[in-house]
């Protein structure tokens, strides 16, 4: 493992800290800013998700050493996180829909702010997205 | 299972000369062969189980109400929870145990030129975790309220919550056992895939590596990668169980579907990694048996891998009808379609490999061709399943039950029978009898299709699974229907007393059989280089190099009818 | 084990046996971790009302802990750096310096606990904070196994200098583990 | 092929049956001519001292189009049949005629409760026909349902009718049948349910039109009268659901 040097692995850590505040101040800013629906979103996802892959890669990339490490070691993980995929895409249209073709779920979601924690000032009034 | 990342090289201070104890050389040894047996004795005691309780319930449906010999009367409760016990342990306590970790464990090692799998002490681990489940398992049906009997594939909310199953400690000691031998067969498949890639012999490339060590480790790898969802499916439900949260529970806003996604993602894949192991081991018997090099070798292997990601692709198709959106069965069904293909494609090479041979009638090659021809209608039936306008006429009836026990009867008990007349000379050094493996052949053969050609019948005509009773079902209760179950429970019988030569003779053999030579079969691979039985080590003489292919039988350069791979010739045969 | 295998030591695709295992490892956890994911997901985007159960999680805790999980993922590379120069002294302290951090955490993710099923959400509240539990719960269970195991590599092999490859191997589990915190963050805190 | 072993009571039975034969044919066809080039070769092939094996390795083409010509060939099989089985599902399960009656089926453990829609055809009224383990329906009539479970999973199961479908708890599932033969038939539950689950059959009574009505009328529930069927109100029909639900 020629040209793994400390220096670089201080880069990476220095790098993986920078990311990780950009990805924590992200969904705060929208709280505070009180972003709703779609401009949140765009906020939200490249933040929070965006910067989670590109951590997960820096880290599997140079601490796990994916980079110089023979090429079965990528392709299994890579493969392992494709058939993730394809279970997910292929049950989705059961379990993350409340209703389909000839079927539908009765479930009520609960409305309101969830009491029973009494966390209200959490409460930033994003409203559940109703099915029904 | 981080175990695996520090359990490395043995360091050990023994002597080899000094004898060691009952204990340390037969239950708490590391060497491969011995635990190989340990699942293998294991995955047939638990066969003689589940054969037992289809022998129970097998009578309740013949003669319903009346008391079964050596069981008395069979309850409702009872019923269920034997049909659901005898899924369970044939499937995951016998085909993939004998299969899998017997024959993987045994072959593996032999088959590559190595002395042993290269983590020996999670591969003694993983025999222990297993041998615990079963355990846990059999513990299971003396509890208050009695084993589980909701299905083996546990649908919640019936499996979930002890006021619908009425079994409250059955349920998660089955769930328990189910997870822990799912453990057991991470470790041992982890160790499979590893010692396969890296510990090969010198000279042994990719595609001189027998067929059946491909399969075992394609098998291996299947496994993993659907099971692992299924961990957490079950570690969701075990929660439900036995905490109370309510992952699926729909008046909670869970979702009982999500079980039936998450088992049978891994259940579909599941059928084909107790399947490949059988055909592996069919293959190689095939062409040693019939002296004939294994008919396109690498469009075999090509199509397994093609069959392995499929297998992936097609697992909504066993809830055609459970209430999944119906507009996903287009999708499922047409990859269900495209399955045959790559099994057709083994099946005929398999077929094409008999054309030109000169084949011997041996027991193992007898269950070898048998396998072929049963596994062939198990697999044609499947058509009919797999076309969802079918399915909604046939799911959940006898028609299934008899297509999946005509794939893994042949998977589970003929590949089993296979391997063992096969292998048991170089796993004890002596020859089992050859007349009595014929009669036990034959007997076993004929009795299986008797028990199950009539339920394919009784399937078609509407008779759906797991009641334990169909008097009380007027269209189902008239005499010539019952006439059939009456048939296939007395057929039943019959191949179970057929059993008996069997373990008489393998018994009778261990101590008093033909002493075979190193390579009894004169076959090609490079167990038989090593002694009959193999010592610890394997390869006293040395470790093997290869130098060619694994099924060079009949070659034109040479007089010998067969070519181990171990011996150096004046040319290397294209591979 | 009175004979000394030879198989680990062959190494025919070029990847050492044991790295080769816990890539396996790896993958595997993948699809334990991917499953479970896979069915938050599902139900976090069925159920909107998750968002606010979401917006009641620590963000704090929870960024403090992934501070100490990404600084311990750095220190246990130092750790394989010193390994392959074989210098036992600075692999042990660096070991025990990500061990530490790996402690931290659970000591965070109890307090954190203990804040939550005291203001009453609980494994039972509903199936957002079953998930909750669930996941982070079987994360918090491999960050034990890695302490623990690094623990006995520490003082077990690198203290007698021997498998100074070991160090990498729980080094690449160690890092996978953190993988794994870095998607849980933003999909039980951050995201709301 | 089905109809020799139980008859074909819907219109889309014959559908299915036809699928059915017409599978049975295709692979028939395979089958036996696989199993028969089987048994051919391990007769012709069987051991002779004076023949040596022959050396075929599969490699060559020639040799690959063996295996592929037929597997081309058996693609189109499978064409064939998944397109014959895409008309018949879209007919059976995704496709639904317009409803000229309905019925809500309810099942628990371990019964059947069939809610008939009564004379005025409508479900939610106050005329409908609460019945357990017994389906009444008319022949030649498009039937809409509506399965429900509040407990664990069931199947509803009219083999006659080849008709399928799970009930699953948190979902109202639809569907519909037209039952075209007179008769009385088992109706079974399909899915593994319970202790009792093997006793958990109903029986389904297709009948004439006359008959029927003359079934409702003497069913109906006593209280009730004609004009209050034409004013059923939204709230009825909620306290109905309300009621079986809870």
């Amino acid at each position: 493992m020629a040209g793994n040097s400390l220096k670089k692995y201080n880069q990476i850590y220095v790098a993986l800290l920078i990311l990780f505040i950009i990805s924590v101040l992200g969904p705060e800013l929208a709280d505070i800013l009180g972003m709703e629906g779609l401009s949140r979103m765009a906020l939200i996802l490249p933040t929070a998700f965006g910067i989670a892959i590109v951590k997960a890669y820096m880290v599997a990339a140079h601490f796990m050493h994916l980079k110089t490490e023979k090429i079965y070691a990528p392709y299994i993980l890579l493969a392992s996180l494709a058939l993730m995929f394809v279970f997910f895409f292929g049950v989705k249209i059961d379990i993350m829909a409340a209703e389909g073709h000839n079927w539908e779920k009765p479930y009520e979601e609960p409305t309101g702010s969830a009491g029973h924690h009494g966390d209200s000032h959490h409460d930033h009034g994003e409203k559940a997205d109703d099915h029904h | 299972m981080a175990e695996v990342a520090t359990a490395d090289v043995a360091h050990d201070d023994h002597h080899h000369e000094h004898e060691e104890s009952f204990w340390s050389k037969y239950v708490f040894s590391t060497d491969h062969k011995i635990i190989g047996f340990q699942y293998m004795f294991t995955g047939i005691a638990m066969a003689l189980i589940g054969g037992y309780f289809a022998y129970v319930f097998r009578m309740q449906l013949a003669f319903p109400g009346s008391s079964v010999p050596f069981f008395g009367l069979v309850s409702p409760a009872a019923y269920n929870s034997l049909v659901t016990n005898h899924g369970t342990i044939m499937i995951f306590w016998v085909a993939m145990p004998v299969l899998i970790a017997a024959m993987g464990n045994f072959l593996i090692p032999l088959m590559i030129g190595c002395d042993d799998m290269v983590f020996p002490r999670v591969n003694r681990l993983s025999y222990q975790i297993f041998l615990l489940s079963a355990i846990v398992l059999i513990a299971s049906f003396f509890v208050p309220g009695g084993g589980f009997g909701g299905a083996w594939t546990a649908y919640p909310p019936l499996s979930a919550m002890a006021k619908y199953n009425a079994t409250p400690f059955g349920a998660p000691m089955w769930l328990i056992a189910v997870t822990l031998e799912i453990v057991a067969f991470l470790l041992g498949g982890i160790n499979f895939i590893t010692t396969v890639m890296n510990a090969r012999a010198k000279g042994m490339r990719m595609y001189d590596i027998p067929i059946v060590i491909w399969m075992i480790v394609i098998a291996s790898m299947l496994f993993m990668a659907s099971v692992g969802p299924l961990v957490a499916g079950a570690v969701m439900l075990l929660f439900d169980q036995t905490l109370g949260t309510t992952f699926f529970d729909a008046s909670a806003g869970g979702d009982p579907v999500l079980w039936q996604h998450l088992f049978w993602f891994f259940g579909h894949p599941e059928v084909y990694v107790v399947l490949l192991p059988a055909m592996g081991i069919v293959a190689e018997v095939m062409c040693t048996f019939a002296r004939k090099k294994l008919f396109a070798y690498k469009m075999i292997l090509y199509a397994t891998i093609g069959l392995g990601i499929l297998s992936f692709f097609v697992w909504a198709h066993h809830q055609f009808i459970s209430g999944v959106d119906p507009r996903a069965a287009y999708l499922f069904t047409t990859t269900t379609l495209l399955i045959s293909i790559p099994v057709a494609i083994m099946l005929f090479a398999y077929i094409a490999t008999l054309y030109g041979g000169s084949i011997q009638f041996t027991t193992a090659m007898l269950f070898a061709l048998s396998f072929l021809a049963e596994f062939l209608i198990g697999g044609v039936t499947g058509i009919w399943l797999g076309s969802s306008g079918v399915d909604i006429y046939l799911h959940d009836t006898y028609f299934v039950l008899a297509h999946f026990h005509y794939t893994f009867f042949p998977i589970a008990i003929i590949g089993t029978y296979t391997a063992i007349y096969y292998w048991f000379p170089k796993m004890f050094g002596r020859k089992m009898n050859e007349t009595w493996g014929k009669i036990h052949f034959w007997g076993t053969i004929i009795s299986f299709n008797c028990i199950f050609i009539p339920l394919f019948v009784l399937g078609a005509a509407g008779q759906h699974r797991r009641i334990y009773n169909y008097q009380h079902f007027p269209d189902l209760a008239g005499a010539d229907m019952q006439d059939m179950r009456v048939f296939a429970t007395i057929s039943l019988v019959v191949m179970l007393l057929f059993q008996i030569p069997f373990i008489i003779n393998f018994i009778v053999s261990l101590k008093y059989g033909e002493k075979a030579d190193k390579n009894p079969w004169k076959a090609n691979t490079l167990e038989w280089v090593a002694p009959s039985p193999p010592p610890h080590g394997n390869f006293p003489d040395g470790f093997p190099e290869v130098y060619r292919g694994p099924y060079e039988f009949a070659h034109p350069d040479r007089e010998d009818d067969y070519w181990p791979q171990n011996e150096p010739g004046n040319q290397k045969p294209k591979t | 084990m009175a004979h000394q295998i030879i198989a680990t030591s062959r190494s025919a695709t070029g990847i050492p046996t044991g790295r080769l295992a816990v890539w396996w490892v790896v993958a595997s956890e993948i699809f334990i971790f991917g499953g479970l994911i896979a069915a938050y997901l599902l139900n976090r985007f069925l159920h909107g009302s998750w968002a606010q159960e979401a917006a009641a999680t620590s963000t704090l805790i929870g960024g403090i802990n992934t501070f100490w999980l990404l600084t311990s993922s750095w220190f246990v590379v130092i750790a394989h750096h010193y390994s392959e120069q074989k210098n036992a002294k600075k692999t042990r302290q660096f070991l025990w310096l990500t061990i530490l951090l790996g402690g931290f955490f659970m000591g965070f993710k109890f307090v954190e606990y203990y804040k939550e099923i005291t203001h009453g959400m609980t494994l039972f509240t509903n199936n957002f904070w079953s998930f909750y539990y669930t996941a982070t719960g079987l994360h918090g269970f491999h960050v034990l196994c890695g302490m623990v195991i690094m623990a006995i590599i520490a003082e077990g092999d690198i203290k007698n200098e021997r498998n100074w490859h070991r160090v990498e191997n729980i080094g690449i589990y160690w890092h996978f583990v953190d993988i794994v915190w870095i998607f849980l963050f933003p999909l039980l805190y951050i995201a709301k | 092929m089905l109809e020799k072993l139980l008859p074909a009571a819907s219109t889309y039975a014959k559908e299915i049956d036809w699928l059915f034969d017409f599978i049975t044919y295709l692979v028939g066809f395979w089958f036996f001519l696989a199993i028969g080039v089987f048994f051919y070769l391990v007769f012709r092939y069987r051991r002779k001292p004076e023949e040596k094996a022959q050396y075929i390795t599969g490699e060559t083409h020639k040799q690959k189009m063996a295996i592929e010509v037929p597997h081309y060939l058996i693609l189109v099989c499978d064409l064939a049949i998944l397109i014959f089985t895409f008309v018949v599902w879209h007919q059976v399960k995704i496709d639904k005629p317009p409803a000229e009656d309905e019925v809500r089926i309810v099942a628990q453990q371990w019964a059947w409760t069939f809610y008939h829609s009564g004379a005025d055809g409508l479900l939610g009224t106050d005329d409908d026909i609460a019945k357990v383990n017994e389906l009444h329906v008319k022949a030649d009539t498009v039937y809409h349902y509506t399965l429900q479970s509040p407990d664990v999973m069931h199947s509803f199961s009219v083999p006659v009718f080849r008709l399928k479908q799970d009930a699953i708890p948190g979902r109202d599932i639809t569907g519909w049948f037209e039952p075209n033969l007179q008769g009385e038939w088992d109706i079974q539950c399909a899915e593994m349910c319970g202790v009792a689950h093997g006793i958990m059959g109903a029986r389904i009574f297709v009948k004439s039109e006359e008959d029927h009505a003359a079934w409702i009328a003497a069913n109906s529930p006593p209280a009730q009268s004609a004009n209050l069927i034409a004013q059923n109100t939204e709230n009825d029909s909620q306290a109905q659901e309300d009621n079986t639900n809870g």
